[in-house]
């Protein structure tokens, strides 16, 4: 199919979106864009196995390559792997709840979704670009939105939530931009796949690496660049936060993954031993920071730095399961966050408060809305049935297979940390939607059709991945395998 | 192989009903739930009996030996090449016994639900979490994959989590549904770095397989299992005995047996089916799954014979001093749950040696029969009485016939007293540890004279002491049929259950076993027991002051025992205490104040500078022009002296 | 004629140019200061001649750049002028000092 | 011949023509302002349209004037930068008594810059740099009675006067070590003796002085900030830009034989402005100020590419300097008509500014976005253009410097559009009925903004007329 489509429906809609009249043209035309982005994904979806089963062996499909500028070896070139796809469905479910959540913004609705129709499609670019010009392009397009997202329709301190985020977000691009640099001049081409066919000499990677690989780390909240997250998180508007938790820190993930391993693997492998230990990090820290919060956002917020943490640990780890684990971890953590945040906006909504204690017995008021957030906790504490679990396991697993005996601490120690997960999420949710009710609470509504059906989407998401593992696995792996192959020659070449 | 295909329906009916009834039943289904949900159940009961029958008396042996038959089997999550979570369906031995059990005693939980939870606002959900308990539970028992067995683990964890919670208005249910959940959940940890160390140094997470690879004592896998080594002990041992940690969280052994008797915050039902029959004994069982490998490593048996042993005992002395009859019911389930555990340890791989395994699997079998009606029981009490108090009962015999008869009968079987089901399988078990070893038999030995004074201790006072007051008169009475019926079922097994030839059924090694009880052995523990039941009556039969006596003449070691010798004490100065002040807080300050401050610092050092040489732009025309000329100077150095 | 080496003019030269940028430097008063200036511009005129004259006696491109310097001097000086008379007139003043309102 | 002469020297005459036709208007009976700013409007879009017909390479005056398929388009870029400037200037001359002299001066000032792009000589050079300097301190009073307005007229005029002082010395020594004023030949003579390295460097500052490099910028500040709105964007554009063109030119071509030198000259140059530049942006609370300084960080940037001392090097700053027409001008439109109709020229006046003027807020944004190179603008391709091309050298460590500055820059730039968006205020600055000149030139702007990065063929071209070293 014309992977273009995935930039231009956005595009599409959000220029509609310009021109509509009214809050509720506006709403209608998002949720219309979105839901189209939603087929054309799982459209994509379709053709990518059948493309596959009839036994197309390529590495991306799809691709489409147009020169751009010519003079400097810059092209639109796009393309999908597994891998982007699992991303690209993961944005179309988590855009199409995010617009349904926020269903009742009338407060500059034409901007807010214009925004979010933006971001959704710096993502999508993202996800399928093969040009490392054309990748950066849309990271960047993507930061832009969530500084006017948090900072018009945001809550708390937004001003300084927003722009710490957009400054912490734009220093990572600054440092992906020089990795990226040094990669052109290095290869001679922005190309991906060309790129990964010319090795680099492992002098330059030693370079670079920690440029791009920091730089998309910050993006992915990895320690101690993580502090962006919190505040962000906390002080956007519920679509905001589910979009920057559920997307935009998949965007450094995949890129830590897809262009700092991927095209510098001896570096990477060199370097492991510093990724690991600030994965490990993430994970115990931030499970423990999460434990004192008493701000139902920050309580996720934090939880994401520590659930982040096993994606980078699952690439540090660097074999075909831990890697599988991290993009599963990364499916996995984007639909369950999203659904985490979904469930919170809606008891804010209605409570106007979001500190653990003063909330109680909403399971008495409003089932369904307690029920998702008991779904999302005990996803995010890795219950079978659930992805979190898979996701968890597989890079468990992985991160296991690595013999060195520190590596194994750390696998331990990353491990021990659904222990405390399980504490701070049963904490959250015992106090929140169990245990008496106060009086104030007690006339609150129930979910409305907008929110059951955002929420349904993204239950199913999870409910998919957690029950039938194999259909994402057999997705990503052949991306995956042709990753591990570049990074594997680096390995044995120690 | 013969056609099993059939089998997936057992846990498949309950699943379904669990989707049903949880998306539907509140709204839509309503009190019609429960009849749903026990036909469900009733239909895989059924089931599980046929597939128990032809197992048993069919196909199941292959020359005079039970085989391990899998009837079902999908690669459900591959990590590596032949290292995938594979859902399976194994028939073996003791599964198909524990398939019976399950489905059966739930059966009879979900009958007895029907009266005992009638008009419950979450009717419907409740059968919705018994389904999926009994969903879980059967995935569990029938699972052929190691990580398998830890999924359904974790999900008959959170479904006891739902249950217990399940008045989750009531504070103390709400927190002891989360310490139930956490305190397992910390020994699935272990549980799970087992898994680990076995998937690795096994290369494969079939069960069967494993056994296989490890039990050939010169294969690859077990010679790197038992050379390879960490902190001085072997990584056979180490996996095996994290194994066993995570069994012994689900079985409530020491020390992480904290859980147990808070659980009883949920409703009595549940108790019965969770706490009592089925889930606490999957510790047990996950042993039993993996003994033969267990068998080639003493160490680690050693591990689970101490633990066992030590928490029977314990167990039973807590028990004596509880007041609310669940605990007194919790504490010797965990006290008869040590029993097995030890009996596996005391025992070996094949023929007599197998002793303790088969006398470890009839334990639990007859024990999830006669606890079940203990619960079932306590339930119909206290469903009349409106307390778990043993102050506020006395004296019922009366009202409840029914259940007083049941009651008795469970707790003469749970003594031990001769032609009851716990006899023989309490005989097969003090055998099997006086062949191996004289200390775990007397330890099990007193045990078992204090687990007679404790149940009739219980039963007396429950049924005698006092006289019936008026408020016992209630006008639902004893409780409906479908209350009654269930207790008389449990009765005739707790009865029946200990004539089954158990030892031609369920062997360490699939092959028969020929037992026998000698008389002589028995008469001690008898004796032991009649004295205690003996003992109990004379205390507590009338109301009387002997018992306060007694507990004076205790003093310490009574109020200790009676304060759980402060394990729940423990805990909470290690979380609360320590791990709160002294791990959390500091962390969370640190990242506001020092991993956050250097970000905000970077940006007011620069806002700080930029006022620092604001002074340059000092508005004076003749001062540009200075500077000017001085950067030309400046350069010029800079360029024709410095740098060539 | 001759007997007048380059290097005397230019020292003179240079030390019209280094007088007249310590006069823009310290005189307050802006008219002193654009004297100063048309100094230095005239230090410059005087390289210029003395280049021509000595160094490349056979093309004109010095000379001829001299009276292009002059003329746009004057010009400079003319618009100069206009804007301080200008400047007076609001600020009552043609000390530099107290033109110092934007800074910083 | 003479169709030869009038071809090469199509547009200066252009704007010659434009020049005396203001002079007979002014001669002529006073007409009202209105009409007088549409015909001069029209008249320079003819002259930037006629600018694309016709062109033709070749010198005149034996060398001393000379033109190319490059420099006509430079001098296109310049022709349609004043067209936006006066388009812009509607809101705020329109009441004003000295229309047609504006312009005169202004055409005036953007004729000498012709000249010096085309010159072929120092002789030639020099001129057209005073030509272009002096009428622009002249219409920096403009505003007569504002006390800033002059201060600023007089800071730059004797700035400029001392500037072009030291490049006359630096002149008069290339022409004494070489013989020679005409590019062509002092190139040959040139070489990294100190003398030769002293003059150099005195040639350098005068171009340092007019773009406003660092340490050579303090006079850019207060000028920007007096001037009146249509010429602090003059300045800041078209002035910049033309002495760019010539800098770039220069380097590539005079100066080839020390490239070495000027690389490292360069460099400390473009760290010094970059680094200086954003932190006096950061803390300015009058708009105008601020986009002086914010366009000090950019020349920073410019340099950078500069450094390249390639092809792509010569292509990136000229195309930028296109982006920056449309950036910069955006963002002076906004100001200009904010300044004119409102007279709010802080910061702080910009607070709650979307409640009561969303388009006007829209175009600011974009325009700040794209001055921070944030994409799609054409903002982002350029600086990443140039930051490319400052890398070809291999010196990793210049860029990253500069990233890191484009994150403090995007600090400074955010902060207005917190100011417009976020920030919650009671009065803000009242419902703006934005002329329809100036509108249209918004329009023009934004669009180009969008485009001009994203339409490939725009640095194409500007690449295959630009050349290395």
């Amino acid at each position: 199919m014309n992977l273009s489509l995935l930039i231009v429906l956005p595009l599409f809609t959000a220029v509609i979106i310009l021109f509509c009249k009214g809050f509720k043209q506006v709403r209608a035309v998002a949720l219309a864009g979105s839901l189209a982005q939603l087929a054309a994904a799982g459209w994509l979806l379709m053709q990518y196995l059948n493309e596959r089963n009839a036994g197309n062996k390529s590495v991306m499909l799809f691709e489409e390559k147009y020169n751009w500028f010519r003079n400097l070896h810059i092209d639109y070139h796009i393309g999908v792997d597994g891998i982007s796809i699992a991303m690209i469905l993961l944005t179309a479910s988590v855009v199409v709840a995010g617009i349904l959540v926020s269903w009742t913004m009338d407060k500059l609705s034409k901007e807010f979704f214009f925004l979010l129709v933006l971001l959704s499609m710096g993502a999508y670019g993202f996800f399928i670009s093969l040009d490392l010009f054309t990748l950066f392009f849309f990271l960047e397009v993507a930061v832009i939105p969530k500084f006017l997202l948090i900072g018009i329709w945001g809550s708390g301190k937004k001003e300084y939530s927003a722009m710490k985020l957009a400054l912490m977000l734009m220093g990572g691009s600054a440092l992906v931009f020089i990795g990226l640099m040094g990669i052109y001049f290095q290869t001679g081409s922005f190309d991906l796949l060309q790129a990964s066919q010319s090795h680099l000499p492992v002098e330059a990677q030693k370079f670079f690496f920690p440029f791009a690989f920091l730089g998309f780390g910050i993006f992915a909240a990895l320690f101690p660049f993580h502090t962006w997250v919190p505040d962000g998180h906390a002080s956007a508007p519920t679509a905001a936060s589910m979009f920057l938790a559920g997307i935009s820190m998949k965007l450094g993930g995949y890129g830590c993954l897809r262009v700092a391993t991927f095209l510098m693997p001896d570096a990477a492998h060199q370097y492991a031993w510093i990724i690991i230990l600030l994965a490990t990090i993430a994970i115990i820290y931030g499970a423990f920071a999460t434990m004192m919060q008493t701000d139902l956002k920050y309580i996720n917020a934090y939880s994401s730095v520590s659930h982040c943490g096993f994606v980078i640990l699952g690439i540090g780890m660097m074999n075909q399961t831990s890697i599988n684990g991290a993009v599963l971890q990364m499916v996995s953590h984007g639909l369950m966050t999203a659904l985490f945040f979904a469930a919170i906006g809606m008891i804010y909504s209605r409570t106007h408060t979001r500190m653990v204690a003063q909330l109680g017995g909403l399971l008495k008021v409003m089932p369904f809305i307690s029920t998702l957030f008991v779904i999302a906790g005990l996803c995010s504490l890795g219950l079978p049935g659930f992805s979190g679990f898979i996701a968890e396991m597989t890079v468990f697993m992985g991160s296991w297979q690595n013999p060195d005996g520190w590596y194994r601490f750390a696998t331990i120690l990353s491990c021990a940390s659904i222990v405390v997960t399980a504490v701070y999420i049963l904490r959250a949710a015992g106090k929140t939607v169990m245990g008496p009710i106060p009086p104030e609470y007690n006339s609150l509504p129930d979910a409305a059709w907008n929110e059951k059906l955002a929420a349904i989407v993204l239950v199913a998401g999870i409910v998919l991945v957690g029950v039938a593992p194999f259909l994402l696995n057999q997705l990503i792996t052949p991306g995956t395998e042709n990753m591990m192959m570049q990074i594997g020659k680096a390995i044995t070449q120690k | 192989m013969a056609n099993y295909s059939y089998i997936p329906w057992i846990p498949l009916l309950p699943l379904i009903c669990f989707v049903v009834l949880g998306i539907f039943g509140r709204k839509h289904i309503g009190n019609a739930s429960g009849i749903i949900g026990t036909l469900s159940l009733a239909v895989s009961a059924v089931l599980s009996l046929i597939a128990a029958d032809q197992y048993f008396f069919v196909d199941g042996k292959l020359n005079g030996v039970y085989q391990k038959i899998t009837a079902f089997k999908y690669v459900w999550l591959e990590f590596a090449p032949n290292l995938s979570i594979d859902i399976s369906i194994v028939l073996d031995p003791v599964s198909v016994m524990m398939l019976v059990v399950v489905t059966f005693v739930s059966l009879m939980v979900h009958l007895f639900s029907l009266g005992y939870m009638k008009g419950e606002e979450r009717f419907a959900t409740y059968y919705a979490f018994l389904s999926l308990f009994t969903f879980s539970m059967l995935g569990l028992v029938m699972a052929g994959n190691l990580f398998q067995v830890y999924m359904f683990w974790e999900l008959v964890g959170v479904s006891s989590f739902l249950l217990i919670g399940y008045y989750f208005e009531k504070p103390s249910a709400v927190a002891a549904s989360k310490k139930a959940f956490i305190v397992t959940r910390f020994a699935d940890l272990g549980f799970l770095i087992g898994i680990l160390i076995m998937a690795f140094y096994g290369k494969t997470l079939d069960i069967s397989t494993l056994i296989q690879k490890l039990t050939a004592v010169q294969s690859a896998e077990y010679t790197g299992m038992a050379t390879a080594g960490f902190l001085g002990v072997s990584v056979l041992t180490w996996g095996l005995t994290l194994v066993f940690v995570g069994g012994a969280g689900k079985s409530a052994m020491f020390p992480l047996h904290i859980w147990l008797p808070d659980a009883m915050e949920g409703p009595t039902p549940v108790s019965a089916l969770i706490h009592a029959a089925t889930m606490v004994v999957a510790g047990v069982y996950l042993v039993a799954r993996l003994f033969p490998v267990y068998s080639i490593d003493a160490a680690a048996l050693t591990v689970v014979t101490w633990t066992g042993a030590f928490s029977a005992l314990l167990a039973a002395v807590i028990a004596c001093t509880q007041t609310d009859i669940k605990r007194v019911l919790a504490y010797s389930t965990m006290s008869q749950i040590g029993y097995m555990m030890f009996a596996l340890g005391v025992a070996r791989q094949g023929g007599e040696e197998g002793l303790g395994y088969m006398a470890s699997m009839f334990h639990l079998f007859t024990h999830a029969f006669f606890k079940s009606l203990l619960f079932l029981g306590a339930g119909a009490v206290i469903h009349m009485v409106h307390s778990n108090e043993m102050k506020d009962m006395g004296g019922l015999r009366k009202q409840m016939p029914v259940t007083h008869f049941a009651f008795l009968v469970g707790c003469m079987a749970i003594a031990g007293v001769p032609l009851l089901s716990g006899f023989f399988s309490k005989e097969e078990i003090l055998l099997a540890a006086w062949h191996s070893n004289k200390l775990v038999y007397g330890v099990a030995l007193f045990t078992a004279a204090l687990t007679a004074f404790y149940m009739f201790r219980l039963y007396f006072s429950i049924f005698w002491n006092k006289d019936a007051q008026a408020h016992h008169a209630d006008k639902h009475g004893e409780g409906t049929m479908s209350m009654k019926l269930p207790l008389i079922i449990l009765s005739i097994l707790a009865i029946g259950a200990g004539y089954i030839p158990f030892s031609h059924f369920i062997t360490s090694d699939g092959s028969v076993l020929e037992t026998h009880t000698d008389i002589v052995f028995s008469v001690a523990p008898v004796v032991l027991s009649l004295l205690a039941i003996a003992l109990a009556a004379s205390l507590y039969r009338k109301q009387n002051d002997k018992p306060d006596k007694i507990a004076k003449a205790f003093g310490g070691l009574y109020k200790a025992a009676s304060r759980k010798f402060y394990m729940d004490e423990l805990y909470l100065f290690i979380t609360k205490k320590i791990l709160f002040p002294f791990v959390g807080q500091p962390i969370a300050w640190i990242d506001r104040n020092i991993v956050d401050g250097l970000m905000n610092g970077l940006a007011s050092a620069t806002a700080s500078v930029s006022a620092v040489i604001k002074g340059l732009q000092s508005g004076k025309v003749q001062a540009y022009a200075l500077y000017f000329f001085g950067g030309v100077a400046a350069l010029a150095v800079l360029f024709i002296y410095l740098w060539k | 004629m001759n007997s007048v080496p380059i290097s005397h003019i230019l020292f003179v030269s240079t030390a019209l140019f280094c007088i007249g940028m310590f006069g823009l430097f310290t005189r307050r008063n802006m008219i002193t200061m654009l004297m100063s200036v048309e100094l230095m511009l005239n230090s410059v005129n005087i390289n210029f001649v003395a280049f021509n004259k000595y160094l490349y006696p056979g093309k004109l491109d010095g000379i001829f750049f001299t009276i292009f310097i002059i003329t746009i001097a004057a010009a400079e000086a003319a618009v100069a002028i206009a804007i301080i008379i200008n400047l007076y007139r609001s600020h009552q003043s043609i000390d530099v000092e107290d033109a110092t309102e934007m800074k910083f | 011949m003479v169709t030869d002469l009038l071809l090469l020297l199509k547009q200066e005459l252009l704007v010659a023509v434009i020049l005396f036709l203001l002079l007979f208007l002014k001669l002529g009976r006073d007409r009202s302002n209105e009409s007088t700013l549409n015909l001069v409007n029209v008249l320079l879009f003819l002259n930037v349209a006629a600018g694309f017909l016709g062109a033709k390479d070749g010198e005149l005056f034996s060398g001393m004037f000379h033109t190319n398929a490059l420099i006509t388009a430079e001098k296109n870029i310049l022709n349609l930068a004043a067209w936006l400037i006066s388009l812009q200037a509607y809101a705020w001359l329109r009441t004003h008594r000295h229309v047609i002299e504006f312009y005169l001066l202004l055409l005036g000032s953007l004729m000498g810059m012709f000249f010096m792009i085309s010159s072929g000589n120092l002789l030639m050079f020099y001129l057209g740099l005073e030509m272009s300097t002096i009428p622009l301190a002249a219409v920096a009073n403009f505003d007569l009675e504002k006390r800033q307005s002059s201060e600023a007229a007089m800071k730059m005029i004797i700035s400029s006067a001392f500037s072009s002082a030291l490049l006359l010395l630096g002149i008069s020594f290339v022409y004494g070590i070489s013989g020679s004023i005409s590019f062509a030949e002092i190139g040959a003579g040139i070489s990294t003796e100190p003398l030769h390295i002293l003059a150099f460097l005195l040639l350098v500052s005068g171009f340092a002085f007019k773009i406003s490099a660092v340490p050579f910028h303090l006079w850019t500040a207060d000028v920007y900030e007096g001037a009146p709105v249509g010429v602090t964007a003059f300045l800041s554009v078209v002035s910049k830009g033309a002495v760019l063109f010539v800098f770039v030119s220069t380097l590539y071509t005079v100066f080839k034989p020390i490239a070495p030198l000027w690389y490292n000259v360069l460099f400390v140059l473009s760290l010094a402005t970059i680094i200086s530049g954003n932190l006096f942006a950061l803390r300015q609370q009058n708009i105008k100020r601020f986009l002086a300084f914010s366009s000090i960080a950019q020349v920073g940037f410019i340099l950078v590419g500069m450094s390249g001392s390639s092809q792509a090097g010569m292509a990136s700053v000229i195309f930028f300097i296109l982006v920056y027409v449309f950036s910069n001008l955006a963002a002076f439109g906004v100001v200009s008509v904010v300044s004119a109709v409102a007279g709010k020229e802080s910061i702080d006046d910009y607070k709650g500014f979307y409640q009561t003027n969303p388009f006007l807020s829209w175009i600011l944004t974009i325009a700040l976005f794209s001055l921070a190179g944030v994409p799609p603008t054409a903002g982002f391709f350029g600086k990443f253009f140039l930051l490319m091309a400052g890398t070809a050298k291999g010196n990793y460590w210049l860029i990253a410097i500069a990233a890191v500055n484009m994150v403090v820059s995007f600090y400074y730039y955010l902060r207005i559009v917190k100011a417009i968006f976020m920030d919650q205020n009671e009065t803000p600055v009242a419902a703006i009925t934005v002329p329809v000149t100036v509108k249209f030139s918004l329009y023009l702007c934004t669009i180009g903004i969008i485009l001009v990065g994203l339409i490939s063929w725009i640095y194409d071209t500007i690449f295959s007329l630009s050349s290395g070293l």
